[in-house]
């Protein structure tokens, strides 16, 4: 098996992930459809650690596990708060931004 | 380094394609799902999978640290929030803003070939493996924590201010301002004097009945005067109308009633002080 | 030797912050609290004080060298970039910055129950009005191209909040917003001109440490078309701000809305950075494009003197009345400047001064007449008959009124008439015919003056206005020496003139291609 | 001593300035009870300095009359170099002689007329204020210092005509007609600016001494002379309500009756004959101008004339007068050295009788109630005994019956008229008749006048007058007045001692015989003269003058309109002025305003159509990004290659 194989599943869950954050409404699973993405990038920094013999990718993905974790909390938090004040989690009731 | 310092197991291969199209399902539920409890399993799935990859990928460290992250902190936040908003709701899945959907599809089918088509068309090099290039055979985890708080130090203490960040932003977020004066003991033993009028009284409600045929949160006290007290019963179960008769109905022999008149105010006086 | 400029630049900026400190504060309506009053006699101390730094400033200038920039300082400012704190004044701008200095006590003096008893509100408006006087002292005598600039936007910043934050008019935050539009429109358009020039100068051969120095910028050889776009950036930026026609639209709009001090500062003081612009930057940075652009220019200065006259004859409102006479005037002041000759120049620089003592006059006097009318009402045919009533003050707009149309005996008339016969002999092709065309300005200067006049203060008293209150001392004191300078001017211009004169002289030097003399007797047997 | 010519102006001055100050800066109840007082001492004041220069200046050789005193320098930049400097020579001395006398006399005659009038501190104020303004008029060693009296005049004539503008009926009327005033006189003004402009271009200068020296007006084109000297006429013909700027003379008649007789009849209304005079050399260059300045002389001389028989206005009639002898004057200007002298000496006597007839009929409207209607009047000489025989000495004299003032200087002036001109035959014959024509006119209708104020057998007045002479401080001025107006002729003119006094100024005169014989031209003169006097006589003394106005021929309807002046300005100026000024003002606002604003709408119609784009979804933001991930991705791989270096 190619190695490669990996990277391409990687793609192919960040498309997954990507989607998921343009087709879903709940801001919960728009949330993990962010997580998704970033899980698919760790796999790639992991498997091109791996292709190169270079721990860097491991520690990047590391990194990228921790500020993942501070994102979660944050944007959960905010979440939350939403949803209290608008008791909804859908993320097209808050388009404050409309022009 | 060698070059081809990198043997792909027929183990690892097999292990890939049996995982590989599970996650890939798994994260397809994550988009057509409709519950998002069910799509954070999917999604628990997706991680513990990957956390699987990554040790079969000689990076054992990060495979810990993807299970006890992701799948035991992150996604069990995700699950906290989730009941918070409300496990039962359902998301419908139908599209609101016209062309979202298509426009999704697309840019999803899109990066999936964009990127997939790049890494197809690479020049990747022969792939090296870790083992070969660690120092001194230490294992992973040793090696990661070298690179870590070596090179990567500052990085680390910053990643480290950040989550504590995060974390006081996160409690800052969920604070509820108070809005009404914090109702201390005096201000509610104040209120219910003030509610008095309305009916309200200002001792301890009795507690339910105690018989001999039946003691239990259901069933009502009955007063000195042999009437049943509805409010010695929880207001839950009131309202859910799980209430029970006292067993002995006002107008049924009277006499027994006063026969354990002693016992009953006397239980009640230990209740009221407990 | 002491720093005249900048202490006259920073003094009001110590006065704005110290009066101004409180005003960050909530504002409070009606409070009559301990510190009552300290903010207009505090600023009215700031800027006598400032008064007295002029003539220092006077003093120390040196009458016989008015053409050069005296009371020099440079500084690095940015070195990176070539910007440095320059200053320095010639005669002209030594004027300018008089006019500013002078008029800010006045206009304190004249708005001193203008704002109401609010003390936060007034402590905002004494600061704005202090902030202003250091922007306008700084801009008259920058000698920093890239410094003018910036100086040239910040004036806005006060000028912005006083139109439309104190103003009387019901349209005062479209005024402010239209004067900031226009204002920055024109900046703007100056800003790549500035920067054009920093770099072309840098390309032939300037320090590019001193690149923005106009006095290392002048004589710069820097190609014809580069050198015809660049003043029109910076002729566009001056011409709005002037305001000339077709770029005066805000004009009328802030002198009907502003409250008459904050039109005095901004159409007798501030305004003035146009024309001073033009005189100072325009010339003698672009000599050859000036040249290539007069005829076009006097033809608009001529258009602007007529159109600002007409306009201000059909006005039903008086302090936009006043606005259009300066656009009139405005528009020989330019006629000067553009005509190259020295007498023209000089003319137009001795009437920047007088127009800002004549029309800060007519616009203080104006607000006099407009603070007794019940409703504060601006309709000219609001009032009737005032001249029984109101004695003194019919009086003093009499006199503002003649000095607008440059009665003779006034300063505005010695001005008017230098400009006029200056700019008849000049180089330009069609300066005769135009200057021609604009001497029935002085005609229509007194219809709209006159008939003014007749409307407000003749016929039978209008009803409800039998019993307004003459001048009071205050206002008497702001008025006297407004019209004192202009007698004074009037009959001794040379007290203003020895200041003008010479740098009148080196600026017709510059522009001149050749005889002009000759040109402009040559134009005169034409005739 | 000619230091103290500064003083002939600064008396006044200082006079008006307390009078106007005084009350703003101490209050007004003091001043008020002896401000007129300080008024007449002013003029007084400066009336004894002036016959001290005058007794100087007789004591001196003919050439050295001519003094220039430098006050100081007044502007001096640019090239152009103007000083403050009073120039004294016979011919301002004259003037300032007639301002002062005449302006003395008017300011005691004013003390009585005023008497009742609360603001009578403000009249003397405006009157000082004029006699200063005259005198640098006057005075002046360059026309920038004339054209500060020019204009001076013409603020304390504005002040002056409309001093009744609030408080009266006709408070308005007044009110709008001081700005006519002014502003036809602006007018007129343009046209020294623009001299001005023409003489700095080619002498650099605008003092007397350079500008009209013989090197700068030896030098002047044809062209450039002719343009200085009609630029000069349009000035005085503002000021000296002459055709076509002569509608303002009969509207300033609101002003109080004293102020007709100083300003619009004896002094300011004269100036721009003097400046004709006094730039003479210019128009000597000039010949079309000249024609053109006796063109317009003798015009108005015949619209005035014409328009005087009409007017049944006691002062308006006057004011005809004035207009049309002010013609006469600028008729003699125009003829060159020839008539500079009888001109200036038209003047001298004109201001005299002239003044002498105002006063006369101030003195009338005073005992008739301000009534100035003349058919209202009637027999009035047994009543005004001395108003009727001083009056009586300037009806004699402006009719040129000799040996009255009126006769030396007029009879001069027709006699210029008919000097013939050298290529233009026509011209003597012309103008000559015109004069005569004039002067029979003349006779008309101020015989129309006093017979129709004094004669009559029965009196018209309106119900309860009962008329009496005024204090004498309203009869000494015209006993003087009438004496000047009966004598000042014969002293003057009898040997020509007038011409022989302002030689040194206008230069002599070479003796040209006229076309016709002198004796001839005077006996024609006095026979249509009497001829005039004696319809009018006829007309207004003999037959009974009706009250109401008759309805007249068409000529008399269109003079009582003053041959519709102010409908021709109507029509022909003001009202095609105030379309244009609506189109500029509809302009300004539809055009350059709406134009500008253009620019902000553009802006927020694109802001609109951008506007769309934000919709507030984040799920939308979130494809942008990622499509404009994908198009980056693409255009790089397709561009770039990214992927291509296998």
């Amino acid at each position: 098996m190619d190695i490669t194989n990996y990277v391409v599943l990687a793609a192919v869950l960040f498309a997954v992930g990507a989607t998921t954050v343009l087709l879903r409404r709940n801001a919960i699973v728009v949330f993990m459809g962010v997580e998704l993405m970033l899980n698919a990038t760790n796999l790639a920094f992991v498997t091109f650690a791996r292709m190169h013999g270079d721990l860097t990718g491991q520690v990047l993905a590391f990194f990228v596990m921790v500020v993942a974790a501070a994102e979660v909390v944050v944007g959960l938090a905010i979440i939350v708060t939403i949803f209290r004040t608008r008791r909804s989690a859908s993320v097209d009731d808050v388009n404050l931004l409309r022009g | 380094m060698t070059p081809a310092g990198l043997e792909i197991t027929t183990g690892e291969t097999v292990l890939f394609w049996v995982i590989a199209p599970l996650m890939v399902l798994a994260a397809l539920g994550l988009l057509f799902v409709k519950r998002a409890v069910h799509a954070a399993m999917c999604l628990v799935f997706v991680m513990v999978s990957m956390a699987i990859l990554y040790i079969a990928q000689e990076a054992p460290f990060l495979g810990v640290v993807q299970v006890v992250v992701y799948t035991g902190a992150v996604m069990m936040l995700f699950l906290f929030v989730l009941m918070l908003v409300g496990v039962d709701a359902s998301d419908s899945l139908t599209e609101t803003i016209r062309g979202q959907r298509w426009v999704g599809l697309l840019i999803g089918i899109g990066l999936a070939v964009i990127l997939g088509g790049v890494v197809a068309r690479a020049a990747f090099p022969p792939p090296a493996g870790l083992a070969g290039g660690d120092p001194g055979g230490v294992a992973n985890p040793q090696a990661l924590a070298r690179v870590l708080f070596g090179d990567y130090v500052l990085a680390m203490e910053a990643v480290g201010v950040l989550l504590v960040t995060a974390a006081v932003g996160a409690l800052v977020l969920t604070h509820r301002r108070r809005l009404t004066p914090k109702q201390d003991q005096r201000a509610v033993a104040d209120a219910r004097i003030r509610a008095l009028p309305e009916g309200v009284v200002l001792t301890p409600l009795p507690s339910p009945g105690v018989y001999a045929t039946s003691n239990a949160m259901d069933t009502p006290a009955l007063g000195p005067d042999g009437e049943q007290v509805p409010q010695s019963v929880s207001r839950v179960l009131r309202i859910r109308g799980q209430e029970k008769a006292a067993p002995h109905a006002p107008g049924t022999e009277l006499v027994d009633v006063r026969t354990r008149d002693a016992g009953t105010s006397e239980a009640r006086t230990t209740e009221g002080e407990a | 030797m002491f720093p005249w400029l900048t202490a006259l630049i920073a003094w009001p900026l110590v006065g704005a912050v110290v009066v101004g400190l409180g005003a960050l504060g909530r504002s409070r309506t009606g409070s009559a609290n301990a510190r009552t009053g300290f903010a207009r006699p505090a600023a009215l101390a700031f800027s006598l004080v400032e008064v007295a730094l002029l003539v220092g400033a006077f003093l120390a200038f040196d009458t016989g060298a008015a053409a050069e920039h005296q009371l020099a300082e440079t500084h690095a400012w940015i070195p990176q970039i070539g910007t440095s704190y320059a200053v320095a004044v010639d005669g002209v701008g030594l004027l300018l910055v008089a006019l500013a200095v002078v008029l800010v006590p006045l206009v304190l003096l004249a708005a001193w129950n203008e704002q109401g008893r609010d003390q936060v509100r007034l402590r905002r408006f004494v600061g704005l009005v202090l902030l202003l006087q250091a922007f306008m002292v700084a801009v008259f005598s920058a000698r920093d191209v890239f410094l003018f600039y910036v100086l040239f936007e910040a004036m806005l910043i006060p000028a912005y909040f006083l139109i439309g934050g104190f103003g009387q008019g019901a349209g005062r935050r479209q005024a402010a917003v239209k004067f900031l539009m226009f204002s920055l429109g024109g900046g703007l358009i100056m800003l790549a001109a500035v920067i054009a020039l920093y770099f072309l100068a840098v390309s032939a051969g300037v320090d590019p440490s001193r690149a923005f120095l106009v006095d290392e910028l002048v004589g710069v050889d820097l190609g014809t078309t580069a050198e015809r776009l660049m003043f029109i950036g910076f002729f566009i930026a001056f011409a709005i701000k002037a305001p000339m026609v077709p770029v005066h639209s805000w004009l009328p709009d802030v002198a009907g809305n502003a409250t008459p001090g904050t039109s005095t500062l901004l159409i007798c003081v501030l305004d003035k950075v146009g024309t001073f612009g033009m005189l100072t930057l325009c010339l003698p940075l672009f000599p050859e494009a000036s040249r290539w652009a007069a005829p076009f220019v006097i033809a608009l200065a001529v258009i602007s003197v007529l159109y600002g006259a007409i306009m201000a004859i059909m006005q039903t409102d008086l302090l936009r009345l006043v606005g259009w006479t300066s656009v009139s005037h405005f528009g020989f002041i330019i006629l000067g400047i553009f005509t190259f000759t020295p007498l023209g120049t000089a003319g137009s620089s001795f009437m920047m001064l007088n127009h800002g003592l004549a029309t800060g006059a007519l616009f203080l006097v104006a607000g006099f007449l407009v603070s007794r009318h019940p409703e504060r009402s601006q309709r000219i045919t609001d009032y009737r008959g005032l001249r029984s009533v109101t004695p003194v003050l019919a009086g003093t707009f009499l006199v503002a009124g003649l000095a607008t149309l440059s009665l003779p005996g006034l300063a505005t008339f010695v001005s008017e008439i230098m400009v006029l016969i200056g700019a008849f002999s000049g180089a330009p092709a069609g300066s005769a015919a135009w200057t021609v065309a604009a001497i029935p300005g002085v005609v229509l200067a007194a219809v709209y003056v006159l008939l003014t006049y007749q409307k407000i203060f003749t016929g039978a008293p209008a009803e409800g206005l039998e019993a307004l209150p003459d001048l009071k001392a205050r206002e008497r004191i702001v008025a006297a020496p407004l019209v004192a300078g202009l007698l004074v001017l009037g009959l001794v211009p040379g007290l203003a003139l020895t200041y003008v004169d010479a740098p009148a002289e080196q600026s017709a030097t510059i522009t001149a291609v050749d005889e002009p003399a000759d040109a402009a007797a040559q134009m005169g047997s034409d005739k | 001593m000619i230091g103290l010519a500064p003083w002939l102006i600064g008396f006044p001055l200082i006079g008006a300035a307390i009078l106007l100050l005084w009350p703003v800066v101490l209050g007004r109840r003091s001043i008020d009870r002896w401000g007129h007082w300080l008024g007449v001492a002013a003029s007084a004041a400066s009336g004894v300095v002036a016959f001290i220069l005058m007794f100087r200046m007789i004591g001196t050789p003919a050439e050295g009359r001519s003094v220039d005193h430098h006050l100081w320098t007044w502007l001096s930049a640019g090239g152009l170099d103007v000083d403050l400097g009073l120039r004294l020579d016979p011919l301002s001395l004259t003037f300032v002689m007639l301002v002062t006398f005449v302006g003395t006399l008017i300011h005691v005659y004013s003390v009585a007329y005023m008497d009742h009038d609360p603001d009578r501190r403000r009249f003397f104020a405006y009157l000082n204020l004029f006699v200063a303004a005259m005198l640098t008029l006057v005075l002046a060693d360059s026309y920038l210092l004339l054209f500060v009296g020019w204009e001076g005049v013409g603020l304390a004539s504005y002040l002056l005509i409309g001093f009744w503008d609030t408080g009266r009926p006709s408070a308005r009327e007044n009110a709008v007609a001081a700005k006519k005033a002014f502003v036809m006189n602006r007018i007129g003004d343009m046209g020294l600016i623009a001299a001005m402009a023409l003489l700095f271009a080619h002498a650099g200068a605008l003092d007397f001494g350079t500008a009209l020296s013989d090197d700068s007006v030896g030098s002047m084109s044809q062209a450039t002379a002719t343009a200085v000297g009609l630029c000069l006429l349009l000035a005085a013909c503002g000021k000296s309500a002459q055709f076509p700027l002569q509608a303002w003379l009969g509207d300033a008649m609101a002003g109080p009756t004293p102020v007709s007789a100083l300003i619009h009849a004896a002094t300011m209304v004269t100036a721009g004959v003097y400046l004709m005079v006094r730039s003479g050399a210019i128009l000597e260059a000039a010949p079309t101008a000249q024609l053109v300045v006796v063109l317009v002389g003798a015009v108005t001389l015949l619209f005035g004339a014409i328009v005087g028989c009409a007017k049944d206005d006691i002062k308006k009639a006057l004011a005809a007068s004035t207009m049309s002898q002010i013609g006469y004057m600028m008729l003699a200007a125009g003829l060159g050295p020839a008539g500079y002298a009888f001109a200036i000496f038209h003047l001298l006597t004109h201001g005299f009788f002239k003044a002498g007839l105002f006063l006369g009929a101030g003195s009338v409207m005073h005992a008739m109630g301000d009534q100035t209607d003349m058919r209202r009047f009637g027999g009035l000489s047994r009543f005004l005994p001395i108003t009727w025989i001083t009056m009586g000495l300037g009806w004699l004299a402006i009719l040129g019956i000799p040996p009255f003032s009126g006769f030396w200087s007029k009879d001069g002036i027709i006699e210029a008229a008919f000097i013939p001109v050298e290529g233009q035959p026509w011209r003597a014959w012309v103008f000559g008749t015109v004069a005569v024509l004039g002067a029979a006119i003349t006779a008309f209708y101020m015989t129309r006048l006093f017979f129709m104020t004094f004669g009559g057998r029965r009196p018209r007045w309106t119900e309860g007058q009962h008329p009496h002479e005024g204090s004498p401080l309203m009869w000494w001025p015209l006993v003087f007045l009438g004496v000047g107006s009966a004598a000042l002729g014969l002293v003057l003119g009898i040997g020509g001692t007038f011409t022989t006094w302002l030689e040194p100024v206008v230069g002599h005169a070479e003796h040209h015989e006229p076309v016709l014989p002198v004796w001839l031209i005077i006996t024609a003169t006095l026979v249509v003269v009497v001829l005039g006097a004696l319809l009018a006589f006829r007309m207004y003394a003999v037959q009974l003058v009706p009250e109401e106005a008759p309805r007249g021929s068409a000529l008399t309807r269109a003079a009582r309109k003053d041959l519709y002046q102010d409908a021709a300005n109507e029509t022909l100026v003001v009202r095609p002025a105030f379309g244009l000024a609506r189109v500029v003002q509809v302009g300004d606002r539809d055009v350059v305003d709406r134009g500008w604003s253009v620019l902000p709408q553009a802006v927020s119609w694109f802001g609109g159509v951008f506007r769309k784009a934000q919709t507030g979804y984040v799920r939308s933001y979130a494809a942008g990004m990622a499509g404009g991930v994908l198009v980056i991705a693409v255009v790089a791989w397709l561009v770039v290659g990214l992927g291509g270096a296998q």
